[in-house]
């Protein structure tokens, strides 16, 4: 299991870096997108990984952490999913203003030249 | 209590769901739940301009999804085995044309449900200007069995159901 | 029984996986984009079902609650595409 | 008068200086009063101190400053500083005098007395400055303001030109000795002059001194005009005569020579000193009055002959023998009194003739007699005629050119000579303006100046003749005092005498004045003087270009290393921060992490499968995202979901929801963006098969960064994970969520609770993205391309072409699926209170609740088009977040009421009749904040995205519908 | 027992503005007098708040110096930790009236056009307001989103091609590198298992071996996103671009912006690298001081390569940057007093030069920099006839003088703070053994200095010198081209503006004494990371609605 | 794995059932999806994973769950209910989405002309 996940993070991961360093307005905005996966799922790998221990504690039972999944990490990657949301519907939004205003979708607002 | 109550199915189902989401009768949670069933309606009355179906005829509309349940279970055993056995090559797939009387909107999701939720078929939309289905049948043997099939089992029971009698609901 | 169970658990596991593997095979391959959507969307209803089960194998309800999200919200982005494909913006 | 504070001196001229400012601009009687009156105020103040400067005493006033460096400002008067304070302040005062009639009606002079006195007071303050940082400050203030003085014709090129070369040098110098300074004081222990003065033995053995010498020394030959640095002086001559007059004869220049002579004491005495001083002031003494006979301009001439006199104080200095001292002490004062006359007069000539070239200039002595013979006798005594007051300080000079070689070396005294003779050949060529008949072509007629104009080149005139004839008398006590404050116990016996006997320095006098006749004679008569342009053989020494070539060359050196080491491309950027994330850790991390070893029997074979699957969709959308976008979205999709899955697999169901919740709209977003994105083609479609080698590399270098940080996270997650955790502050949230917290499910606790700051932010995030995407989308312009309508609804093929959106729903294609969708609506509703309620307790919460209904509503703006939804449901997504922002805050805020911090969660417990006992926890409040916001936020970006097919729309139909020909749809 | 008022303090630099900004963002345009008022009032708020702050934190109302606030009730390592001290009261009140200047610029016009300005604003000072205060390590991160989201907001504000093009690289820029920022707060809490600072700092020492290089990593992570927030070569070449973009009122707050992440590093860095840190101490010292070199070799060259004055100030603050960088990489207590002397000066300066850039570009039309640069380049001699000086009208007369001052506070030239702010520099790099406690710093004798001192005098050094040369090289070229000038009509609530804060600039110099000695202070605190640790973790919660007095929490319980 | 132990032999037995058929549906479902020539063939495949497929296993899970703890645990309704106002608008949407793409692009082979309800009109 944290041999797959690692490696999972790392291939996500990697893709997000090539499609960053894409010209395109399109490939960084979704490279953006798979690196956040990759971090939120780094972070949540921080906490250890853990199988049927959802961090909850019904009432009636005594919340016993050593079998329970380390809350902390999820909440953090939680924010971070809803930051990471914002922030993506934003620099879709800055992509296609400046698409508009600039008439071209490299990440530059103009056409490198050839 | 028509002003309050506008739907009370509708109500009542959404009652239902919220008490079979919480899986309890907690009398707070029923209250919580007619309020919602009461207010969703309500608030939400005017993105549906269509209101609510009002259902009779229940004896035909049981039969109906009784039939419509056998066919499921047949069809589905069809397809996987098209899937799995047959030979693609001679596989005849076709869109096929089926005129159609019922305009009612509900029925006619009522048709769709059935005919999408049933494996092989796959409603594709209705002609506007001849008003007539068109489907996609996985593996056609029969055209005309096809057409029959759903204007007599399957129309003609929803014509009963949502048509018969007059208008349904209060559109907005 | 209880053994009976749990190797069936174990191929329901599988079967849903497998059937999500073929679905993503399908979503890299394509060649169209309509069959990009249907594989999109299958995937989600497989990763529905195996939510579904892995409920039944852990024994608790949360994978429910995942499960019904999934159904409620997944056809949502495979109808806007649908729309999109059609019509070229999904509001108009 | 005694007990006045020495601080005046130096606050005076400032005082004048903003009065003078803030004068009108057309004001000319007014600001040359005020100037005059400040400066005279300050020179009666000074004069008054001498008294008590008596026998070497000093006179110190101390202000704090900035004690924690230990730091006073302190004001100090000796002999040396009386003497150069006089001579700022009274040759100040004259050229005030001299200005008043000088400058034009149409100048405004209130500017330019204010820049004269704000100059005088930095002066002052130079004079005057008790420690070494207090006298840099002042130093870059005279820099400062005599920049403002020379460009202060502003109109012209040469102006401006001057006035920044005089900047540059003398602030770059200027800086030099601040570092010298600071060296100084950290050889010292002090920046106070005192200290310094006294620890010049410290100073000179400490490993330090050279460093200290040559960074003074750099200040204090910018500042003078000492070879290589002297090009600044002459193209300073763009400033008005007075400005020239009162710079370069007593302050300005001087300011460089009183450092020297200031700091002698501390790091004068050594080989270095003799080499660096006594070098630069010999090449500039001899370039300088070279230089000067073959100028046309009287001004240039002038110019020259002030670099060349700076050249005779510092080889004076640079001899650094006690009697040099004095003697160029002596010279800073003659050469201050005669230069600042020939300037005035230069000035008189100008004013009045229109002119200041010497070719044209002629028989002046006819029209201005008066004028002709003050000019005559001040530079008879800049070439050293007897009984003026250049005739002794430069015999002095001769003397110790004599005394320092010895009687081997007579190089020094070569130099001397020759610095005579050119000395008397351009004093020669400049009252030859005077001799002659008149010139007829002038461009105005000249006649004498007014009585004023003329009054302060009598006096110093009056005063050249005075010194020269009785020195002793005149200047004697002044000069004494002076020079003991300097030279304290190693003040050498001198005579200031007119006659010291027939000796070398007599000889030398007059070799000078003879060879200098002869060799102006021979120039004149056999060289063409007046006619040339440039100078003999030295004119390739362009210091001026040189300077201008310097500027150029670091301002193309700087574009270079910025074209070299920056970018303003959006790529390298990224780049170079991704190559750090790897190569940094690399670099500063020692010793590095092990991994641990592998075992595959411990993989997970369906979880293996669900993240091939992951894995393959994240490469995929990395190869389609740049022709296929809508294949990459899909494609990022799938990553979505396999990671909402692993969420779920993984114990954390609140991420599974918020992941696939997030996903959902996101995936939305992104579609309603992708209309106003230009097609891509494939380069098959435009028959560009073969990516040229660069494609290659860069495509090389960028997998080589993706794989080198997959692979950096992967081994630093797989470190992590293979690790015993360390103890966690995690425990506490699970022990206390229940008991203290209130509510079962730990995560939501830590969001609403352990960490509602957190959230409060993060909603914050959400409201400004949403209001920043709003304010953008309103003022968005498409692409001339993109307004077009899509050639999906453009074509023939679909019935759909002319139907409304409404009408779609209504009874087209969308008939069918409205239903469907409109029966979601209240159940969407119903499950978004759902999660909501319970979100406390079990997976949920305002987040989730919050996009669950904002996607209700966006479905129903895809069935039935934006107009219509918006013509049944008024929406005011503002009002959403605004009240959601409220109701976290006051949430939070209400816990100060019950004495306790923000934020602190509190429970109402109602016993109810039938209802039982609820529980209704302030974060219940604080979810629905959250709730508010998250729905506001999305329903105002999401709507703000759709109105802009609307309007583009409009815009098409407007413009008779922009058919463009459909390239290709998007794959 | 109960919460003394004057602990709210602390809080109301965040809250203040959030409900400013969620009052502010339902009023429609037609509001706009309503919304500048309203913000104004925040503002002010704010500026009265943080000489409150100041009062408590250095009055000695509150132990070390040291005012905690824990959010929700929640004890340290736990909850969130807000922490006010000397240094982040003061960071405070710039932000404050920094924030007090731009508004007060954009009442005439920029507040007036696009909508939201005043809102995003508002969330933009909360955001920095507070990464000055937080004492956790995510709620930090979450500051700095609220920050940047509002600014990529107001970067955009007053939308137009240029704008659009830098916000593309900001926001691409920023995103990237808050992955960054979240990667190494993963790993810090990997090894850690905690996210308060203190704590952090705390559990630094008792790691080893692998644990402790991770750590690191993660360091060098989150460093990499502050360092690219501070604009460090080569992480720093988005500025200049945005600077030059921004609207002025916008520009000037990113000034303070960019001065948070070197904030966030010297914090950092002293409390966790601190000499107690065992194996950890100093880590990745000597890169910030080389790092900051660079970026001071590069902002110098910069100044020097281009005649916009937008990307003049964006090189300034870069060099501004670099030089704060290198004084904490230094690392030398005495050298960070006049570090963040130099940050509040050259603050003021680069942010009032690029509100006066607005007012300035009003007379440079076109046509007469055209003209003044071709005359200088072909040295065209434009005024053929006697020279004459021109009457500068009252408002030529203020743009010259307000340009100077700022040129001369840039460059670090006398008499303005800059100047001081240097000397302090110099002098601190110079007396190394003396630790600016006292009022009264007494030098003692000479001590070797090392080879990075001396370089460091001379990159500032030559720096200042660049910086003169180009400013002037631009003021020569604004204010005496000839003929084409024409005297623009300045409005007073433009002019105010700059003139308060080169009046704050100004008083710096008169206070330089008393604020270096709060300064000492200040960097005294900050430099005894042991006291925060103390403070931090033992600060008590009140007993009441949701905790115990005191956390005693057994982390083994009984298995059920 | 928790109370499957103690579920009865008959209930083990359903549920196995139960979970066999509708996994071993749900993988043929997909296989069809990739296997089969054209789309419109291919969009049959999932039909049957959304209908027995998704049917048996939400039955499992019922059976299950009410059995394993001794309730009424009939919550996958909803799921069941979410199924049929979804899926069939899928289907439709994407159906009509592929049907008129390929009718634009003039594909003639990709079998939206079979049956001949749709043509290919060709351009002028
Ligand atoms: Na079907
Ligand atoms: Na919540």
């Amino acid at each position: 299991m944290e041999l797959v996940l690692s490696l999972a993070i790392g291939i996500v991961f990697a893709s997000g870096i090539w499609l960053v360093l894409r010209p395109r307005s399109f490939q960084v905005l979704c490279g953006l997108m798979l690196m956040s996966y990759a971090v939120n799922l780094f972070i949540f790998a921080m906490g250890r990984l853990w199988i049927d221990a959802p961090p909850l504690t019904p009432a009636g039972t005594l919340p016993n952490p050593a079998i329970l999944a380390d809350p902390l990490p999820q909440a953090l990657v939680l924010t971070a999913i809803v930051i990471g949301f914002a922030t993506t519907a934003l620099y879709l939004v800055v992509m296609i203003g400046s698409r508009g205003l600039t008439g071209t979708d490299h990440v530059d607002g103009q056409e490198p030249d050839l | 209590m028509k002003r309050w109550l506008p739907h009370p199915v509708v109500s009542l189902l959404l009652c239902g769901l919220w008490l079979l989401l919480n899986q309890t009768f907690y009398p707070g949670h029923v209250l919580l739940g007619a309020l919602l069933g009461i207010a969703a309606p309500i608030l939400t009355r005017h993105l549906n301009p269509l209101g609510y179906p009002r259902m009779r005829a229940p004896v035909v509309a049981l039969r109906l999804l009784g039939f419509a349940s056998v066919e499921v279970v047949r069809s589905c055993f069809n397809v996987s085995r098209v899937i799995l056995f047959a030979d693609y090559a001679n596989l005849k797939s076709e869109f096929i044309r089926v005129p159609l009387t019922m305009r009612d909107e509900y029925g006619l999701a009522a048709l769709s449900c059935l005919i999408n939720m049933t494996p092989g078929t796959v409603w594709t939309e209705i002609q506007p200007d001849t008003h007539e289905l068109v489907l996609h049948v996985f593996d056609l043997h029969d055209a005309a069995w096809w057409v029959d099939t759903i204007q007599t089992r399957y129309e003609q029971p929803l014509i009963e159901i949502f048509e018969k009698k007059g208008p349904h609901g209060d559109p907005a | 029984m209880a053994t009976l169970l749990e190797l069936s658990i174990g191929y329901a596991l599988v079967c849903a996986m497998a059937a999500m593997l073929l679905c993503a095979i399908r979503l890299l391959i394509g060649p169209s984009a309509h069959d990009r959507v249907l594989a999109l969307d299958t995937l989600w209803m497989c990763g529905m079902l195996l939510a579904l089960v892995l409920g039944i194998r852990f024994g608790t309800q949360i994978y429910f609650e995942v499960a019904m999200l999934i159904v409620l919200v997944g056809f949502v982005s495979t109808i806007a595409i649908a729309k999109f494909l059609m019509r070229g913006e999904i509001i108009e | 008068m005694t007990s006045l504070p020495l601080i005046l001196l130096v606050l005076l001229p400032f005082a004048g200086a903003i009065i003078s400012a803030c004068l009108p601009n057309t004001s000319r009687n007014r600001p040359a009063a005020a100037a005059g009156v400040f400066t005279l105020a300050a020179l009666i103040i000074a004069i008054s101190k001498f008294d008590e400067l008596g026998a070497g005493q000093v006179v110190l006033e101390r202000y704090e400053w900035l004690p924690l460096f230990g730091l006073d400002f302190i004001v100090r008067m000796d002999g040396l500083a009386w003497l150069f304070s006089i001579m700022v302040l009274g040759i100040g005062l004259l050229v005030i005098l001299y200005a008043r009639y000088y400058m034009s009606k149409q100048d405004p002079v209130a500017r330019f007395y204010a820049y004269m006195l704000a100059f005088m007071g930095s002066m002052m303050g130079v004079v005057l400055s008790g420690n070494l940082i207090q006298l840099v400050v002042f130093w870059e203030l005279t820099s400062l303001t005599s920049f403002l003085l020379i460009g202060y014709w502003q109109d012209s090129n040469d102006a401006r030109r001057g006035a920044r070369m005089a900047f540059t040098v003398t602030t770059a110098g200027g800086l030099c000795l601040l570092t010298g300074v600071l060296i100084l004081g950290h050889i010292v222990g002090s920046y106070e002059l005192d200290a310094v003065l006294a620890a010049g033995d410290q100073i000179r053995a400490h490993s330090l001194y050279l460093p200290a010498l040559i960074l003074v020394a750099l200040g204090a030959l910018t500042k003078s005009a000492q070879f290589p640095f002297h090009f600044w002086l002459p193209h300073a001559m763009a400033a008005p005569t007075p400005v020239s007059a009162y710079l370069h004869s007593a302050t300005m220049v001087k300011a460089g020579v009183f450092l020297l002579i200031r700091l002698w004491p501390a790091l004068g005495g050594t080989p270095e000193w003799t080499w660096l001083i006594g070098g630069a002031g010999v090449i500039t003494l001899l370039l300088g009055s070279f230089f000067a006979i073959f100028q046309n301009d009287m001004k240039g001439l002038l110019a020259y002959s002030t670099i060349s006199h700076l050249g005779l104080i510092t080889v004076l200095l640079g001899i650094g023998s006690p009697l040099s001292v004095v003697a160029a002490i002596f010279h800073v004062m003659n050469h201050a009194i005669f230069k600042a006359s020939l300037f005035m007069a230069v000035g008189i000539i100008d004013h009045e003739t229109g002119t200041r070239d010497m070719r044209v200039l002629r028989g002046l002595r006819r029209a201005m007699p008066v004028t002709a013979a003050l000019a005559i006798v001040a530079s008879a005594s800049m070439a050293g005629v007897p009984l003026l007051n250049g005739f002794l300080s430069k015999e002095m000079f001769f003397a110790e050119t004599a005394h320092v070689g010895g009687t081997e070396d007579w190089k020094m005294s070569y130099a001397a000579v020759a610095m005579g003779i050119f000395s008397v050949a351009y004093s020669l060529r400049f009252i030859s303006v005077f001799f002659g008949q008149l010139a007829k072509d002038l461009p105005q007629e000249p006649h004498e100046p007014v009585r004023w104009m003329r009054f302060p080149v009598e006096c110093l005139v009056v005063l050249c003749i005075a010194v020269g004839v009785m020195p002793e008398r005149v200047v004697g006590d002044i000069l004494a005092v002076a020079s003991s404050s300097v030279l304290g116990a190693a003040m050498p016996a001198y005579d200031l005498a007119i006659w010291h006997g027939f000796n070398l320095a007599l000889g030398m006098s007059g070799a000078a004045l003879v060879l200098g006749a002869l060799l102006y004679w021979v120039l004149l008569r056999r060289h063409d003087l007046r006619e040339r342009t440039r100078v003999p053989v030295l004119h390739r020494l362009k210091g001026a270009q040189a300077y201008e070539s310097t500027m150029l060359a670091l301002s193309l050196g700087a574009t270079w290393i910025i074209r070299l080491t920056g970018t303003r491309r959006l790529q390298p950027q990224l780049l170079v921060l991704m190559s750090f994330m790897i190569v940094v850790p690399l670099l500063l991390v020692d010793p590095w992490f092990s991994l641990p070893p592998v075992n595959l029997l411990n993989i997970e074979p369906l979880f293996a499968v669900l993240w091939l699957i992951g894995a393959a969709c994240a490469a995929g959308a990395a190869y389609k995202a740049k022709y296929h976008r809508l294949a990459a979205l899909s494609m990022v999709g799938g990553t979505g979901i396999v990671t909402a899955i692993t969420f779920v697999w993984l114990s954390a169901p609140d991420l599974a929801l918020t992941q696939l919740m997030v996903e959902t709209v996101t995936t939305v977003l992104i579609l309603l963006g992708l209309r106003w994105l230009p097609p891509r083609l494939v380069p098959k479609v435009l028959k560009l098969t073969k990516a040229p080698p660069s494609t290659w590399f860069r495509r090389s270098r960028d997998s080589l960064i993706a794989v080198g940080g997959g692979l950096g996270i992967a081994a630093a997650s797989y470190a992590v994970l293979m690790r015993s955790p360390p103890p966690s502050i995690g425990e506490f949230f699970v022990l206390r969520a229940l008991t203290e917290g209130g509510g079962s499910n730990v995560v939501n606790v830590l969001l609403v609770d352990f960490r509602g700051f957190d959230t409060l932010g993060e909603v914050t995030v959400l409201s400004a993205v949403a209001l920043t995407v709003y304010a953008l989308l309103r003022r968005f312009r498409p692409a001339t391309e993109s307004i077009a309508i899509p050639v999906q609804q453009a074509s023939d093929v679909d019935p759909t072409k002319d139907q409304a959106p409404a009408a779609q729903a209504r009874h087209g294609y969308l008939m069918i699926p409205a239903v469907y969708l409109r029966l979601l609506l209240p159940v969407m509703g119903v499950m978004a209170a759902y999660f909501f309620m319970r979100g406390h307790n079990l997976p949920g919460g305002g987040f989730v609740a919050g996009l669950i209904f904002a996607t209700a509503l966006i479905v129903q703006y895809m069935v039935a088009g934006t107009d219509w939804v918006e013509s049944h449901l008024r929406l005011r997504p503002h009002r959403w977040i605004s009240w959601g922002l409220f109701c976290a805050c006051f949430t939070g805020i209400g816990a100060w009421f019950l004495g306790y911090p923000f934020l602190t969660s509190h429970t109402a417990h109602l016993d109810l009749p039938v209802l039982g006992e609820l529980h209704a926890p302030s974060a219940f409040m604080f979810d629905l904040g959250v709730f508010l916001v998250v729905v506001g936020s999305t329903m105002l970006t999401l709507v703000a995205l759709a109105h802009q097919s609307l309007r583009s729309h409009r815009l098409a139909a407007d413009a008779t519908r922009v058919t463009i020909p459909p390239a290709k749809e998007i794959l | 027992m109960s919460l003394h008022w004057t602990q709210h303090l602390i809080l109301v630099p965040v809250i203040l503005p959030l409900l400013a900004g969620a009052a502010l963002v339902p009023l429609t345009q037609g509001w706009h007098r309503l919304k500048f008022w309203l913000s104004y009032a925040s503002i002010l708020g704010l500026v009265a708040n943080a000489l409150a702050l100041i009062h408590m934190t250095d009055g000695g109302a509150w132990q070390d110096g040291m005012g905690i606030y824990l959010a929700a009730n929640w004890s340290a390592p736990f909850g969130i930790a807000l922490l006010a001290d000397r240094l982040s009261s003061i960071m405070l009140l710039l932000t404050a009236l920094l924030g007090l200047a731009s508004l007060h610029f954009s009442k005439q016009r920029w507040g007036r056009i696009g909508v939201h300005f005043h809102a995003l604003f508002q969330f933009l000072l909360m955001g920095i307001n507070g990464a000055f205060l937080t004492h956790d390590l995510f709620n930090l991160f979450v500051f700095f989103e609220v920050m940047l989201a509002a600014s990529y907001g107001l970067v955009l504000h007053g939308y137009n091609a240029e704008r659009i093009r830098a916000s593309m690289q900001y926001i691409a820029i920023n995103l990237a590198a808050a992955l960054l920022f979240l990667l190494g707060l993963a790993l810090i809490y990997a090894t850690t298992g905690t996210l308060n600072m203190a704590d952090v700092a705390g559990r630094v020492p008792l790691l080893a071996g692998d644990d402790l290089a991770l750590f690191k990593i993660g360091a060098t992570m989150m460093a990499l996103t502050f360092l690219t927030k501070s604009a460090m070569w080569p992480l720093g070449f988005w500025l200049p671009t945005t600077y030059a973009a921004a609207s002025p009122p916008v520009a000037a707050m990113l000034v303070l912006m960019t001065k948070v992440g070197a904030y966030v590093v010297l914090r950092l860095w002293l409390l966790i690298f601190s000499d107690d840190a065992g194996a950890a101490a100093g880590f990745g010292q000597d890169a910030l001081l080389y790092g900051g070199m660079a970026t001071i070799v590069f902002g110098a060259a910069g100044m020097l390569s281009t005649d916009t004055a937008g990307r003049m100030a964006g090189y300034a603050a870069i060099i501004s940057s670099g030089t704060l960088l290198a004084v904490i990489g230094y690392g030398q207590p005495n050298l960070v007093t006049a570090g963040i002397y130099y940050l509040i000066g050259s603050t003021l300066a680069v942010a009032a030069f690029l509100l006066l850039i607005e007012l300035i570009d009003r007379i440079r039309t076109p046509r007469s920099a055209m003209l003044a640069l071709t005359m200088e380049a072909y040295a065209v001699e434009d005024a053929p006839v006697e020279p004459v000086g021109r009457g500068v009208p009252a408002v030529m007369a203020f743009l010259s003088l307000a340009f100077a001052a700022c040129a001369l506070m840039i460059a670090g030239l006398p008499p303005l703070p800059g100047f001081i702010a240097k000397f302090g520099m110099f002098h601190a790099v110079l007396h190394p053994q003396v630790v600016a406690t006292a009022a009264n710093g007494v030098m003692t004798g000479p001590t070797t200095i090392p080879t990075a001192g001396w370089v460091l005098i001379a990159l500032i050094v030559l720096s200042g010198l660049i910086a003169v040369i180009s400013m002037m090289r631009f003021g020569v070229r604004t204010f005496w081209a000839s003929g084409v000038l024409v005297p623009p009509k300045l409005h007073r609530t433009e002019v105010m503006p700059i003139i308060f804060l080169l009046g704050l600039a100004i008083g710096m110099t008169i206070q330089a004494n008393a604020l270096f000695g709060y300064l000492a202070r200040a960097s005294d605190a900050i430099h005894r990371p042991a006291t925060y640790i103390g403070r931090v973790l033992s600060e008590p919660t009140l007993p009441g609605p949701a905790s115990s007095p005191a956390p005693t929490i057994n982390l083994t319980p009984e298995a059920p | 794995m928790n109370g499957i132990e103690h579920l009865p032999d008959w209930a083990a037995l359903v549920v196995s059932l139960l979970l066999i058929v509708g996994a071993s549906i749900v993988l043929i479902g997909a296989l069809g999806l990739l296997r089969l020539r054209t789309f419109y063939q291919r969009i049959h495949g999932p039909a049957i994973t959304v209908t027995i497929g998704a049917g048996s296993l939400l039955l499992a899970s019922m059976l299950y769950f009410t059995v394993a703890q001794s309730r009424p645990v009939v919550h996958e309704v909803i799921i069941t209910l979410f199924i049929l106002l979804t899926a069939p608008v899928v289907s439709m949407m994407i159906m009509r989405a592929a049907v008129y793409r390929d009718l634009r692009a003039r594909r003639p082979d990709a079998g939206a002309t079979a049956g001949d309800v749709y043509s290919i009109v060709d351009e002028e």
